[in-house]
């Protein structure tokens, strides 16, 4: 049941695809074909997802189709079944985001093709998850990389979103290679592509599976937005039209994580060092991404950065799962597993509710820069308070959802620390700060966001005469941070969903007794929350109600002609937290002091680039490229130089043959 | 913990000792000092009198200006349900509940930032800028002393952990737990703004930073807020009473007075380091709280090398 | 026979090493003429009467060459190069007395390959294989190292005058229609080359192939 | 009689129209000799024609390049007609420079694919230069003439090597037994095992270099970028994707005759050399690329050397080479008629001055972004499946970097390419300017052929699977 409504999913979100282009230039239709279309389909993969986790166990059914080298094998169990939710829900929702969004462009670009591509990424995603076969893995992956690359390209006329297209584009082809000798290392050790095939064959041995991990971690890393692989998330993610960047963000590079989670399905018992990889890159991930976040200037990217930071957090999840799967330390790992995919939906949740307020930002100012934003919780409310719910859960506080899934892992953690021992122990143990600060500094960024874009006043033009988005792209952002809230105070319920592919990640038969018992006080305390902030807004009412009540200008120090230029900029607000971690960040600084006795101007910019990209990969980029360039001057035009390769050739050639059978 | 009294009892001092604690610090400073100094009881009556009177907002304020007490203080006051007081537990303990703790001082530190840029005021987005760095450096010091107790109890919960303390002398590990005790001290002042972090009784707007963030809130909401650095003082304090005194864990009249015992303690402490300490300059602040959270790594690397994991 | 024939195939290396070392055109394409001359008649000097080959086939062949490499093409060349108005090659790329040198370890390495590719069947003749050799890659040198249009097409002659030496070894095996083929392609092939280099002097106003190296990376 | 009307049809309009210049004539003797060629193919899929002795005969092998050249024939000529015809373009009386020879090199190239005689084959692919090398000087400018120059001097003296090649096989038949050699495949297959292994392995270096000059392997690919670059767009779409096709079958006949006699290995070793020098050196040349025509042809130049690592790895690569035969052809020959739709939209062959073409031309960019993908080995499309195949090969075989290298390389050259196309397919119409008009004649052949590449890339008939199986097994692979 749960795969013939899947694949019907992945039907309509094709069959909508191509309607969509079909129509041609009436774009509206267009538009509203593929948004029903993709909701259509995002309801049909959500109800199979559902289905299924409810069910449990697997489905498995191959078609009667032949591709060319491999079958078309789909399948869904609890670990697809998951993702295939998060894929449903967050795509579901920017979908209806993105009708609203993408009408302001009907005139100027064609819709039509970016609804079919919209739908084309999903359908990819959802075949991603269902695939049985690594052929039609890698085809569904391959597709997904392509509608994606067409989405981020849609305002291909900017030379800023070519070139981030072409980044993405290099990225995603060079992290891909890494997964074909990945999956053609499978088939030689199985014998075939069909991952049934790979789970039969057991663990490859003889550092096989050494290589294997190490091939997944490089490639399906890329697609994640592993430091430092993830240079091309930043770039990519603020030049995509905001409903994709949610989606991309929310979903796509949650893609990653599934390919990771699946191919260590079939490498068998992990060794320690694989949990503590994920740990390290856990770290560097999380904290490097939240301290890039800091020092961003332009909203999407900082939110982008995020993305680094969370799937920093998901590895830091998978790391203690990994490790205490490598123990048999059941807890622990079905705590860290659990709390990584519990983080994919909330990230996919909150993360595409951020960039859909980012995007409602957008259309409302055309402003992305956050230094000439402000004061837009007046005129935009609903996005200034969904986009408040995102800031906060996104911070992993209560009584949101990221705090949920950072709570497993902490306590995954802190349970690691105690009982695995010995280096799996110290690395456990390592989370916990790194978590820590990265939780304590991205609070600093979301307040530096919020405040900064929504509250004090406008500090342009632009951000003064905002208006609030339309109610297409109001209602996913309520639902989203509606769906938000309710994991945060409904912990149980959504747990539950994720633990049968956790169960499944960690190789476990059933849930170790106990590790979720704590659950319904995490609801206590979020009600309990709720309630006495409730009761301080009644007493406080009930208190002014018999006092006097004024509005003044705001205290300046004494100050009385402050301009909206004066309040505090998102980069000064953000000074103090990077300071000390100045040699971390690739930062250029333009300064123009004041000089002489009346100075006229006054400059200070500080621009933070990425330092993997910038340091490591595209000088080693550059360096090929040139290597490539000098080769150039074989190509040199004359037609004798040409014949002297031919004679060359052959006498090597020649003389290397005959010589080897000379008598 | 279970029953009525034990949870009435650890509600009672939740809402009615943490304007002591002020009260016990400035006395404490002004012992020092060699004046009289205000009364101990005066945190109640400014309290009192702020409720009674009306506020004014700043015109670029919002909603979020307003809410930014109610959460700080709903946030706080959660936090301490969930930490023991007079007793090895809290009415709201969970298994991981040290976790919720400190997420639940997160949240009350977010809105109270969020406030302050609410106001269009550059002094008082310098005060949220300098809290929020602080703030992110205090937590990787909280956790690790938290995880120097939690690790040998097995959970992250307080109840286990308050539980496994080790009370004989000779115990291995207990310089560990010193140095836990050390690092959540140097918690406390940051958590609290105090000195050396922060100076509560300057009088500069340039150089605050939790004065200078509630510097427009006025009225109930300015009761409420220092009301809630109150609690917050007591909430935290409270961690540290329970690595330095042992209150028993089933509580009762003898946990209660071990447990007031051990918060004056903590206030005449806190009033003799300000007292004999300068505020650091401001950029030596992350310096000062990456050395306590580097500090308490070395306290877990100890414990690792014991063995005790 | 053998020594008759080895007579003339050293006669043919010699015409080779003559080309190589002449900066004259017409010189070259006279040598290549009398190198044609030498070669219609190597298949009746190597198969003679008697020799297991058909006459017929043996005198179709060696009028066929001694039309094509000794009467059209020669005479299709020195018209293209009149024509162009070219006399002598100023500048070779590799210089004359450089191409001599090159072209005799050309020859040392064709015997070293004739050496160990030891001649199969019954053929008459010591130095076919080395004169094959030598021939095809002396010309592969010409093509190499001289610029003028009317000369490289003079080693292509070269090149394939030595697969033609080759090519003798097996009359036996050949039938005759294929070697007819083989002939009236490589005269297809120099008449379109000739037609080429009539376009080139008329597009350049000279036969020199360095303006034919715009076409670059 | 069939084989026989297959060369000579197109030989006999080809002759026809030398003769006849009327503008009618030319186009029905274009479009009638490729429909009746296209029927002749599609007829000898059915009833397999009768071998005419043992020098012409048609086996898998010929029947798959056999059916690749018709059908691209076909599509070049549909296309032809209208780019010939169109009112913008060139005058119609330029016709009988064009039509003759190009229906003498489908002669020459059905002739090569149908003759087991490695003489005849020799005359045939020397006869396709010939017939070739007019079309390649069609503009009648210096680059057309010097490239028309290059590609005649540098593929005849390649030639001429093979047939060096050719003689030296047939010197070590003569060596293998006694009796008068044949230069037949079934005649040297018989005598391979026999054969003096000096002159065998001479001669398939000779036949290697020789043909393989003609085929586009580096580093005798030189002519290959000038002569794409300087040709009409049909014609280059035909050089790519049929001709060197059967310069590659050359190179497969000798190396058949090494399957035969049992000593493989060695050539095997040269062409996965030869193969991976191939890739690489196009690669390097594809980035920075200024000139889209030429980045086609190296682009060709990289996927002979994937056919030839194919074949040179053997196993189920050489299937997945067969399929990439097939694939390749296809996607390269409708690139290549839409390098001509955008060269007439924009006048140049610089792709640095061409951008937004999926703006201004809305059939042909989006097709042409199709076929990149499809050239760069992307899902859905055919060669996605082809190098997975040979890929998987690689790796599964007794080198595992071989795999690694192999897919490393194509992925850059993937990237390569797209370096120089993006920023010609993206980018917004400049202000002021309409979308082009397409006509559906220069549009449709294309597509055809990126609707067979995307057919390939999810589907392959059972069929045609079992086919290409067979094929692959006669040159030394598997299925």
């Amino acid at each position: 049941m749960s795969l013939v409504l899947a694949t019907l999913g992945i039907g309509v979100l094709l069959a909508s695809a191509l309607a969509a282009v079909a129509v041609g230039r009436r774009e509206i239709l267009a538009l509203r074909l593929g948004t029903a279309g993709a909701v259509a389909g995002s309801v049909l993969g959500g109800a199979a997802a559902v289905e299924q986790l409810l069910r449990g166990g697997a489905t498995l059914a191959r078609a009667p189709w032949r591709l060319p080298l491999g079958t078309v094998t789909v399948g869904l169990d609890p670990l697809s079944a998951f993702f295939l939710l998060c894929i449903a829900v967050v795509g579901g929702l920017a979908a209806v985001y993105g009708a609203g969004y993408l009408r302001g462009y009907a005139g100027q670009r064609r819709l039509g093709p970016a609804a079919a591509f919209y739908n084309l990424l999903v359908a990819a995603m959802i075949g991603v998850v269902l695939a049985r076969d690594g052929v039609l893995f890698l085809l569904a992956w391959e597709v997904m990389t392509v509608a994606s690359f067409f989405l981020v390209t849609f305002e291909d006329d900017r030379e800023s979103v070519r070139r981030a297209g072409l980044t993405y584009l290099i990225a995603s082809q060079l992290g891909v290679i890494a997964l074909f000798v990945l999956f053609a290392l499978l088939r030689a050790h199985a014998g075939s592509f069909a991952f049934a095939g790979l789970l039969a064959a057991g663990a490859p041995g003889g550092g096989l599976a050494d290589v294997a991990f190490l091939l997944a971690l490089v490639g399906f890393g890329t697609k994640a937005g592993f430091w430092p692989v993830h240079v091309w998330l930043p770039d990519a993610h603020p030049a995509a039209p905001s409903h994709v960047s949610a989606l991309m963000s929310g979903v796509m590079i949650k893609m990653g994580i599934y390919g990771l989670l699946r191919t260590l399905t079939f490498l068998g018992a992990p060794p320690l060092w694989w949990g503590a990889t994920l740990v390290g890159i856990g770290i560097v991930s999380g904290v490097i991404g939240v301290l890039y976040a800091l020092a961003q200037h332009d909203l999407k990217r900082l939110l982008a950065y995020h993305s680094v930071e969370n799937i920093g957090i998901i590895a830091l999840g998978l790391g203690v799962g990994l490790l205490g799967q490598s123990r048999g330390e059941a807890t622990v790992a079905f705590l860290g597993y659990a709390g990584a995919l519990l983080h994919v939906l909330n990230h996919g949740l909150f993360k595409g509710l951020l960039f859909e307020g980012a995007g409602s930002v957008l259309h409302a100012t055309g402003e992305r820069a956050i230094d000439r934003l402000g004061g837009l919780g007046r005129s935009m409310p609903v996005t200034a308070l969904t986009f408040l719910a995102g800031a906060v859960a996104i911070s992993g506080l209560p009584p949101f959802n990221g705090f949920v899934s950072e709570w497993l892992i902490f306590v995954g953690a802190f349970r690691g620390g105690a009982f695995l021992g010995g280096g799996a122990g110290v690395a456990a143990l390592a989370v916990i700060p790194a978590l820590a600060l990265i939780g304590g500094l991205a609070v600093a960024c979301f307040v530096k966001v919020y405040g900064v874009v929504f509250l004090g006043v406008a500090r342009s033009d632009a951000a003064a005469s905002a208006h609030e988005a339309g109610a297409a792209m109001r209602w996913p952002m309520v639902a989203g941070a509606a769906l938000c809230l309710a994991i945060g105070v409904l912990p149980a319920t959504f747990v539950g969903l994720a633990a049968p592919a956790a169960l499944q990640a960690a190789a476990l038969a059933a849930e170790p007794l106990g590790v979720l018992g704590a659950l319904p006080a995490i609801t206590r305390v979020a009600l309990i929350l709720l309630a006495a902030a409730a009761a301080l807004a009644l007493l406080r009412a009930a208190l002014l109600r018999r006092a006097a009540v004024r509005v003044a200008p705001t205290w300046g120090c004494g100050y009385p002609a402050a301009t909206p230029r004066m309040q505090y900029t998102a980069a000064s607000f953000a000074e103090p937290v990077l300071a000390p971690f100045a040699s971390l960040l690739h930062t250029t600084v333009v300064d123009e002091r004041p000089a002489g006795y009346f100075p006229r101007t006054a400059r200070h910019e500080e621009h933070v680039g990425d330092m993997a990209g910038e340091r490591l990969l595209v000088p080693a980029v550059r360096r090929v490229l040139d290597a490539a360039g000098r080769l150039r001057v074989l190509q040199a035009g004359r037609i004798q130089l040409y014949l002297a390769y031919v004679l060359a050739t052959l006498l090597v050639l020649l003389v290397w043959q005959v010589a080897a059978v000379a008598p | 913990m279970n029953g009525i009294l034990p949870v009435a009892a650890h509600v009672a001092l939740l809402v009615l000792l943490p304007p002591l604690l002020p009260g016990v610090i400035g006395k404490t400073k002004a012992l020092v000092a060699g004046r009289r100094g205000p009364p101990l009881l005066q945190t109640y009556r400014d309290i009192g009198k702020l409720l009674r009177k009306g506020a004014v907002y700043g015109r670029p304020t919002t909603w979020v200006f307003r809410a930014g007490p109610l959460v700080a203080l709903a946030a706080t006051f959660v936090a301490g349900l969930i930490v023991p007081l007079a007793a090895g537990s809290g009415p709201l303990d969970f298994a991981g509940d040290v976790v919720a703790f400190a997420a639940l001082l997160g949240l009350g530190r977010f809105f109270t930032m969020a406030a302050a840029l609410d106001t269009a005021s550059s002094f008082e987005g310098m005060g949220a800028s300098r809290e929020a760095a602080f703030g992110a450096f205090v937590e990787p010091g909280l956790f690790l002393a938290l995880t120097i107790v939690c690790i040998p109890a097995g959970s992250a919960t307080f109840a286990r952990a308050w539980a496994a303390l080790p009370w004989t002398v000779w115990s291995p590990t207990w310089p560990v737990v010193l140095i836990a005790a050390v690092v959540l001290g140097v918690v406390l002042l940051a958590e609290n703004s105090r000195i050396p972090v922060d100076d509560p009784a300057t009088h500069l707007e340039l150089t605050m930073i939790h004065e200078v963030m509630v510097l427009d809130h006025s009225g109930p909401d300015l009761a409420f807020i220092t009301y809630g650095a109150a609690l917050k003082l007591l909430v935290v304090a409270a961690l540290l009473v329970h690595l330095v005194v042992p209150v028993p864990a089933e509580g009762g009249w003898a946990g209660v007075l071990w447990f007031l015992a051990g918060t004056a303690a903590v206030a005449v402490v806190i009033g003799v380091v300000e007292s004999t300490n300068a505020r650091l300059r401001l950029q030596r602040v992350p310096g000062f709280l990456i050395g306590a959270a580097a500090l308490a790594a070395v306290g877990v690397a100890v414990l690792v090398a014991q063995g005790q994991p | 026979m053998t020594a008759f024939a080895d007579g003339l195939l050293l006669l043919v290396l010699v015409t080779d090493l003559y080309i190589l070392a002449s900066s004259r055109l017409a010189a070259c394409v006279r040598a290549t003429a009398v190198q044609g001359v030498l070669l219609a008649a190597l298949p009746l000097v190597l198969w003679g009467p008697g020799g297991g080959v058909p006459l017929v086939h043996l005198l179709l062949m060696s009028a066929g060459a001694l039309a094509v490499k000794a009467g059209v093409i020669p005479a299709l060349l020195l018209r293209a190069a009149r024509e162009a108005n070219a006399r002598r090659e100023v500048e070779p790329y590799v210089s004359l007395h450089l191409s001599v040198l090159l072209g005799a370890a050309l020859v040392g390495l064709s015997l070293w390959l004739a050496r160990v590719l030891v001649p199969p069947g019954d053929v008459a003749a010591t130095l076919l294989v080395p004169a094959a050799f030598a021939t095809a890659l002396l010309g592969f040198l010409m093509l190499v190292a001289r610029k003028y249009a009317v000369t490289q097409v003079v080693g292509y002659l070269m090149l394939d005058n030595g697969v033609f030496i080759f090519g003798q070894s097996l009359a036996g095996s050949l039938p005759v229609m294929v070697e007819l083929g083989i002939l009236l392609d490589l005269l297809v092939a120099v008449f379109v080359m000739g037609i080429a280099i009539h376009h080139i002097s008329r597009e350049f106003d000279h036969i020199d192939t360095r303006a034919l190296a715009s076409l670059r990376d | 009689m069939h084989l026989v009307a297959l060369v000579a049809i197109p030989a006999l309009f080809g002759l026809l129209t030398l003769r006849w210049r009327a503008v009618p004539v030319q186009l029905g003797a274009l479009l009638g000799g490729a429909a009746l060629h296209l029927g002749l193919t599609a007829a000898a899929w059915v009833w397999r024609p009768a071998p005419l002795g043992d020098s012409l005969a048609l086996d898998d092998v010929g029947m798959l390049f056999l059916s690749i050249t018709s059908v691209l024939f076909a599509a070049a000529a549909v296309y032809a007609v209208e780019y010939l015809t169109a009112p913008t373009h060139y005058e119609p009386a330029k016709l009988h420079r064009f039509v003759p020879y190009l229906l003498l090199f489908l002669a020459a190239m059905t002739l090569v694919t149908t003759t087991h005689h490695f003489a005849v084959l020799w005359v045939a692919i020397e006869a396709t230069t010939l017939a070739s090398a007019p079309l390649v000087y069609f503009y009648r400018r210096g680059p057309a003439l010097e490239a028309a120059w290059k590609y005649l001097m540098i593929c005849s003296v390649g030639i001429a090597l093979a047939l060096l090649g050719t003689f030296f096989l047939a010197a070590a038949a003569t060596a293998a037994g006694p009796g008068a050699p044949s230069l037949t495949l079934r005649g040297l297959t018989a005598a391979a095992p026999a054969m003096p292994r000096a002159w065998l392995r001479a001669a398939f270096v000779l036949a290697l270099v020789g043909y393989g000059t003609k085929m586009g392997l580096a580093p005798m690919h030189t002519w290959l970028p000038d002569t794409h670059s300087q040709a009409p767009s049909p014609v280059s779409a035909l050089l790519s994707g049929a001709l060197l096709n059967c310069a590659f079958l050359g190179v497969l006949r000798f190396f058949q005759v090494c399957l035969a006699s049992g000593d493989a290995a060695f050539a095997r070793t040269l062409l996965t050399l030869l193969g991976f020098v191939s890739i690489a050196v196009a690669t390097a040349f594809l980035f920075g690329q200024r000139d889209y025509k030429r980045l086609f042809a190296y682009s060709s130049v990289e996927n002979m050397g994937i056919l030839a690592v194919g074949v040179g790895l053997g196993g189920a690569a050489t299937y997945g080479a067969m399929l990439h035969a097939v694939n390749h052809s296809f996607a390269k020959a409708g690139l290549f008629l839409l390098a001509g739709n955008v060269l007439r939209r924009y006048g140049t062959t610089d792709a640095r001055a061409v951008q937004g073409a999926v703006a201004q031309l809305p059939l042909s960019g989006p097709l042409l972004f199709a076929l990149f993908l499809a050239i760069s080995g992307m899902p859905p499309f055919g060669p996605f499946m082809s190098e997975l195949t040979i890929f998987q090969a690689a790796l599964a075989g007794p080198s595992w970097w071989l795999g690694v290298a192999f897919i490393t390389l194509l992925v850059v050259a993937a990237l390569g390419l797209a370096g120089v196309l993006l920023p010609m397919l993206q980018g917004g119409a400049p202000a002021g300017s309409v979308p082009a008009r397409e006509r559906a004649l220069a549009v449709a052949p294309p597509f055809v052929l990126a609707a067979v590449v995307l057919l390939l890339g999810v589907y392959v008939p059972g069929a045609l699977a079992d086919f290409l199986g067979r094929v692959a097994r006669l040159v030394g692979g598997a299925s």
